[in-house]
């Protein structure tokens, strides 16, 4: 057994958390950062930080992931770290020359209590900001929140730093599609591009985490939302907010700033969630939806139509992020699987009140909890008492999968033990049909696996 | 054998590299690279501050204290002070890999878990002594473990969280578990180092010497600054079992309290990574009395050198026999296998710059297979690392050291006693055993090789568009960078999650793992068929042009 | 164990041959038939035939698979099959209303010697062929070739049937995809678009066994190849046939009776054929290759180079049909992976050839056999003498992996106990993404079910 | 419990369809098209050949001899004499389980293994006998089976090979295997039935009575048209095993050759499926004196009926007692299940159309769910199997039929022994257990309901539209169009992988998994919601124009 002193019986915590099912804010802000167009995220604190944070994203993505650290010392904690600040935005524009450098605060800054815009105002002053280059910047306590929240303050940053309102209305939509995959924001393009609706996406980290391999390294890759879009953003139709953890602030602020009226989705992960979204945006854009959708959204309707008695029934535990959980759950619930344990270690309200919302007629008897000690040895304990069919979640999912025999199916951050999660998306009509292959592959793979000789199944 | 390939100059680069940066930077990075000329004495500037913005490799206190140092043992439970990401980077990622059950079914495991203390705002601005309690006594309760090590992240230094009062207090309170604490915090120091040191001072104030059972074997040892990484420790104890050597405790690697509690009670101290334990080597000789000498198990001949040295040591014929019998038995398969994987390697060319002793260590495996070492550089070494143990006393203790504590050790009353008096030790010295001695990377570099410390990103991709090295060794954040210019990159942390890499087993994982990476046809499939020549011969460069 | 009787020991057969690596001509016939829109597939033959390969096909797609059969009978065999296909034709024609029907022959009507051209003009002569409608045809004789063999009759049928040159020269491309998923072909679409060059692709499956559920069945699905398109394949500029067994033959008759130039590739599959595809389409269509095929190509030379130690040295076992197992082995041998057993039930004496000639340098001991007795029999033994690490074919070789305890990766013709082959193509650079993937979850699947907890690795 | 509900009158849908059809194949279709009058006797026009191009459910000759009835035995070597198609399509599509270590480990076990003379163009030109005995030799040096059956496909009857021949001398050849053939052309007759009579024949020239080993049994019978699929015959073994009924055969479910050899010395022939075997069972009664009776084991009530008629047979008041008794123990829990399963199931409507039985027999099934069946047909009967076996004097024999051999069987010089004599029978007749009898599908359907034989795609698809009903019931082929049209179809030949459906275990998934399939979420998301309204009623429907 790997987790060997996990105990059946649950008592109740209140100091220690086991096993997260969740990360601290700055990696979130780290990884948003990227997906605006020649930024240099920077992480303002000691240098574990950055490398931790460099580390967790490269792993996930097998990419290059670039980013600078002020390099806190004693030193820096008795004076404040505007010294440092100041000298490490100095060097990067110096040595590695980014359009932008979008820097994100950590505990220990914020518990110093240093006001990085006040420092960026300095090193304007300073001229440590060449002629045309930015800096832009967002708080992200570790101790508030979760990942999922340095995500969406990074995104308000964005707002803040690099949109703008030229007054003339443009013909477009905003899309703020939450920390989800390259590939997601991929394809959420390209369902905007089938439908005839330009859009403003940011922040968009396709051709950022999944560059090609051309026998060149490229600092800044050719992906990412260009400032010159951003700047455009002010001026759209409306803003879709996807996701109320990660991506509804950034579009608040869009909303103050600019007065730009949004609408908050969840991701469009699933049928029913993706309908929603497909309705939401030819709606702002005020198009009809081509038959294309029709046809992609019938053949994942088809496919779990013709596989619904692997699917129909199935107890399912599931731990990640409430953007995703929320359509995820919907989802399964609209192939009959019974959402049985769900788990985040991201704090937030309405996630359980929602999650009990949507289970309460098909799966009322749901355990449900996130944000402090909403941890996987929770959910361990959980299932131990309460089996499951199949466990979703991130790879340190694996060690509970193990020691209880389930078949795992990896969704989430981070996914460190395999690759194709960059490059096949799980968002909409196409990305349903990849989440549907891959349980059904855990489940008939396990179908497989325990038939005897005699009940062993040709066709399936 | 590196002597065989003339080292290109690197002046010129060096100069290239250091003309990007601001005069001060260049002025302060010019000191830490350093053209190898072996008839001088070179200063290689290490152990300093990382110039913010440069992009380093280097990590924090927390990460050399919790993740290098404690977490590879497996009955203590390690608990963080501070916000969740601390403790979730630290989960498993190092690969030490543990046998809880070497001896008997259902030992303690607690490397699989992560323990937080999750600080919250209200922690931070309240304080969190009484959270950092609560969770203390709630692992207690659950998991009833022998030991509990607490370790201070950032924050708690500043809002004046007292982790060692708190582990005291709980620690009497139970009774039967050790609880103590790290003052670990990541802005200490200026990269790992400092939290190996803070580490190494708490095992001996909390641990080491708590338990003096005579060890059962005839010839005892520490082996020190041994992580298992990959199985490494595995693979050397193997070779010792078959030698007939008891290893006491092993810091830290397939490690346990138990272990460490013992330590004191070995007469020898072997030492593995010379700059994350030779505190603890050195407080041992002086308190105890053991005497310790620095081994190398990363190379075949390397690992039949430091056998050999343990034989001298104990001086008893069988052993050395034995010693000898054992290396015998392994050499042949091993120089087969090195001989088959030249074809592939020989006249290859390495670069190397991770950790505080693997980018010197892993030269030897590499010339073993005929490969040059151009270039290697330290990520958190100081300059003893580099230049040898003689510079020491030349060492100035600049402000961040001087934060970091440095113990007082006294003659114990009872239990100190030389292992060997001061004859035996001057004829083993005589006879080459070298006691209490490191001679650094740079006396096993080739003229002309470059040295850097603490290498930026703009100089890693700089050297790598001049040496146009066949492989590249660093860690997972420069993994996919170098490999983007079509270099395999071997991460000399993790193995690539491979490895052993140690002892005789290990030397031939490594051989088979690098004739691979240097064969591997992918690399040729880089270019797209229909792009011109010119294209092509950009590859092999890294561009910062957004 | 299920194949329990399997010995060892190889021993020559020259009778028997035991567990098939191929299938008969007609339903090849059939599944190309259906990629021409409007297009009624029609067996003349017993009814068996027809149940068998509708049901074949149908488990395949889980798709409705609609054909008509001449229901032989004893009578038919003594006085031939002319009048129960003239009956069939009319009685399809009335009932079922498509615009073409699609004959394709059987061992029987084959042996009994029908000509079915003569049939076909007198239906013509008797007004049994409404006004606009057709029937085209061609010979599949199930003791000659196989399945593969069936598909490039048909593919040859169409062309004679439905090609046409109106001397007026057309800016654009045939493409012959060969036996390949709907996903494929309509991939291979989607990357001639990309490239801005207009084909013809015939027969195109796509949107025919791969529809959507919309609560109505289509008998003649939107999808497949029209006669309008057609009609113009003899004014296009060339021809690529993908597959020198499935397409080449097509191709030849277009040359023949159009005069359109024809080039022969290997099926897009992996890194290398790909790229003879991408550059044969561009030379053909006289286009630059855009930039956004370096970068997908990229990402797959990326992925592979991110993963390969996983890959490399492993051993495989894979069986098929040759259109497929070229370029299959030519991309494993890519990736440093070894192909050891390599086995099609289809005769043609090129493909050993080939294969070792691919194999020469990185496998030479490579064991290859096609054709008569090269049947899952045999390949079952071959792994019994060398073993591998993986087995690739389509699901009866689920089989042999459970009884020697192989990594399983499907792949071909049928595949009846999963879902996703129609959805989720393997040509192009995107499909070799997918490959990848499905390797390396069969390969990483296994290392984590085999590995001690003491080496469980949380990061891979 | 069918009569609940008032079934709509389908005689304007039967005529609505007949009418696309041109005249004379709507004449001929509408005799197999049959409106249910229970008060008239009506005839169901049946086992005629198929229209050619009206694209029916119907298989060959072939598929019912190789694929039914000989396809399920494992230790018998199925070579199939032909191009590879036919073997190919019949390997393990049929799901009949079998367990080869019953009776000890290593059993013999051929069904995962398909065997084909995979002929080629030569061999029709020149004839395949030789490669045919070259195969049957490479069979038996490789596997020494202790049987070989050989089966004709389309061409061999046509170029002339004689597959009797080539079996007899290898089977003498051999010794100690017994080789025998079948002319099971796949133009032979009308559909599989025509393979069902000549494999029956086979069974009895080649199989039945080698081997006279009295049975151990007390209540020693054979089940006769049962085929594991899905684990039925498991589960009827169960329950005869609980009650102490001894099975000597099953034909053809987890059944060997040995158990055929030894049919001969069951007591009681009980028949499942009364269109693929009723042929064996009238040679076997008229040959050794063994009574038969219809049973149906698809349906918990038909399940106890079928074992308390056995126990009425035998007459022993502690075999009767012993079934009551098991009986008792076996309903509560099917009955509690069907209470559940109606809150989703009762009153919803079946359509079945398959098989020569099973579109008879699962109307048990459904109705125990309150479920009314209101269309029905067989794919491949005889006027007997909708009319009663009365009608068999009145049933004229047409060309297609007359082609299939029917053999004349005498009593057996020695082993004729009738198992009851004319008075016992008489008595039983009596009591209500009716011998050599079966009433046909027609007797247990509802007034008004429809009965269509060799139903057609487009009449399937009309009678949907018309009925639409809540569960379509039919094979692989249909399944995909059915399903299309929002209509979730149970494939009755291979239950969606399920099963076993038999005997109380299986009335109970089949309760689990109709319930499951009538409360599938999905089937309530098949509109796009920006679809207007209009597009949405078209639902339930099927589309011709191209």
């Amino acid at each position: 057994m790997l987790l060997r002193h996990t105990p059946k019986e649950v008592a109740e915590r209140s100091g220690v958390t086991i096993n997260p099912a969740k990360t601290c804010q700055p990696v979130g802000a780290m990884y948003a950062a990227l997906g605006v167009h020649g930024c240099l995220p920077h992480s303002h604190g000691s240098q574990g930080c950055c490398s931790y944070h460099r580390s967790a994203l490269t792993r996930h993505y097998k990419e290059p992931i670039m980013a600078g650290t002020s390099s806190f010392t004693e030193g820096s904690c008795v004076f404040g770290g505007q010294a440092n600040l100041m000298q490490a935005i100095s060097n990067m524009f110096t040595i590695y020359d980014p359009d932008l450098i979008a820097v994100h605060t950590t505990c220990l800054s914020e518990t110093i209590g240093d006001d990085i815009p006040q420092v960026i105002k300095k090193a304007h002053d300073d001229k440590k900001i060449p002629e045309g280059k930015k800096v832009i910047y967002c708080n992200t306590p570790s101790y508030v929140g979760s990942h999922v929240t340095g995500f969406s303050n990074m995104v308000a940053g964005i707002v803040k730093g690099l949109v703008e309102k030229t007054g003339e209305p443009k013909d477009q939509v905003n899309i703020i599609p939450g920390w989800v995959e390259p590939s997601d924001m991929r394809e959420l393009k390209g369902i905007a591009k089938e439908m005839g609706v330009k859009t403003v996406l940011f922040p968009d980290t396709s051709d950022v985490v999944d560059t090609p391999q051309t026998g060149k390294f490229s600092m800044y890759p050719d992906g990412g939302t260009t400032q010159e879009e951003l700047a455009t953003a002010g001026d759209s139709i409306k803003t879709l907010a996807l996701g109320a953890w990660a991506s509804e602030d950034g579009a608040k602020q869009l909303d103050i700033k600019c007065k730009v009226p949004f609408e908050t989705l969840d991701l469009p992960i699933g049928i029913s969630a993706t309908d929603r979204f497909i309705e939401a945006l030819a709606g702002a854009a005020k198009v009809d939806v081509p038959e294309s959708f029709v046809a992609d959204r019938g053949r994942l309707v088809d496919v779990i139509g013709d596989m619904t008695q692997y699917l129909h029934g199935k107890k399912v535990a599931i731990f990640g992020d409430p953007d995703q959980l929320i359509p995820m759950v919907e989802f399964m619930l609209d192939m009959d699987m019974i959402p049985t344990h769900v788990i985040s270690g991201t704090p937030g309200k309405k996630f359980t009140a929602k999650i009990l919302e949507l289970c309460a007629e098909k799966a009322p008897d749901v355990n449900v909890k996130n944000g402090a000690q909403a941890d996987l040895f929770l959910l361990h304990q959980w299932i131990k008492n309460e089996p499951v069919d199949l466990l979703i979640g991130n790879t340190y999912g694996k060690y509970i999968a193990r020691d209880e025999d389930i078949p795992f199916v990896r969704m989430g951050f981070p996914i460190l033990d395999r690759v194709g999660h960059s490059y096949f998306p799980t968002v909409g009509y196409k990305g349903g049909i990849r989440i549907v292959e891959k349980f059904l592959s855990a489940i008939m793979d396990r179908q497989d696996r325990d038939s005897t000789d005699i009940k062993m199944e040709l066709v399936m | 054998m590196s002597e065989k390939i003339n080292l290109p100059d690197p002046e010129k680069i060096k100069e290239e590299i250091l003309a990007k940066y601001p005069p001060k930077v260049a002025r302060k990075r010019a000191k830490s690279m350093v053209v190898v000329d072996k008839n001088l004495d070179q200063e290689v500037q290490s152990n300093v501050r990382t110039i913010p913005g440069i992009i380093t490799q280097r990590g924090c206190c927390y990460a050399g204290c919790k993740g290098v140092v404690l977490g590879p043992t497996r009955d203590i439970v390690n608990l963080v002070h501070g916000p969740i990401g601390c403790s979730f980077y630290a989960w498993l990622t190092r690969r030490n890999q543990t046998d809880p059950d070497e001896n008997g079914e259902g030992g303690e495991n607690y490397i699989p878990y992560c323990f937080s203390t999750d600080m919250q705002d209200d922690n931070i601005v309240f304080g969190g002594e009484k959270k950092l309690k609560q969770a203390i006594q709630e692992v207690y309760d659950i998991f009833k473990p022998k030991a509990i090590g607490v370790f201070s992240t950032c924050p708690v230094g500043l809002i004046g969280d007292d982790v060692h009062a708190a582990s005291r207090e709980m620690k009497e309170k139970f009774g039967d578990c050790n609880v103590f604490g790290f003052s670990c915090e990541g802005y200490k120091g200026v990269s790992q180092s400092a939290g190996h040191h803070i580490a190494n001072n708490q095992l001996f104030r909390h641990v080491i010497g708590n338990d003096d059972t005579k060890p059962e074997g005839e010839y005892n040892v520490n082996l020190l600054g041994e992580y298992n990484i990959g199985g490494d420790a595995f693979e050397i104890d193997r070779i010792f079992k078959l030698c007939g050597i008891n290893i006491i405790s092993t810091m830290s690697g397939n490690s346990s309290m138990t272990g460490f509690e013992r330590a004191h009670t070995a007469d020898l101290n072997l030492i593995m990574c010379h700059r994350s334990i030779n505190y603890v080597a050195e407080m041992m000789e002086t308190k105890y009395g053991i005497p310790w000498f620095k081994v190398n198990f990363i190379g075949a001949e390397a690992t039949a050198k430091s056998m050999r040295k343990i034989g001298q040591y104990f001086g008893d014929e069988a052993l050395i026999a034995k010693i000898e019998e054992v290396i015998a038995a392994e050499m042949p398969s091993i120089e087969a296998l090195a001989a088959a994987a030249k074809k592939k390697t020989d006249g290859k060319l390495a670069m190397m710059f991770v950790g505080g002793s693997r980018a010197h260590h892993y030269q030897e495996l590499f010339s073993e297979l005929g490969m040059t070492t151009v270039s290697a550089g330290y990520e958190f070494a100081h300059r003893d690392d580099y230049e040898g143990r003689k510079v020491l006393p030349t060492i100035k203790v600049d402000a961040d050291s001087r934060n970091i504590e440095s113990l007082t050790i006294e003659k114990d009353a009872e239990l100190y006693n030389p292992r060997k008096n001061e004859v035996e030790l001057e004829d083993l010295e005589k006879n080459g055993l070298e006691f209490s001695e490191y001679k650094g990377m740079k006396s096993d570099m080739a003229d002309q090789s470059l040295i850097v410390d603490d290498i930026s990103h703009w100089e890693a991709d700089k050297l790598i568009e001049f040496y146009k090295p066949d492989i590249f060794c660093a860690g997972i954040k420069e993994k996919y960078v170098v490999q983007k210019m079509g270099i395999p990159l071997k991460q000399l942390h993790s193995y690539d999650y491979g490895g052993p890499y140690a002892g005789f087993e290990g030397a031939k994982n490594f051989y088979t793992d690098i004739e691979r990476m240097l064969d591997t046809s992918i690399w040729k499939k880089i270019k797209a068929p229909w792009l011109d020549k010119a294209q092509a011969d950009e590859c092999i460069c890294a561009e910062y042009v957004a």
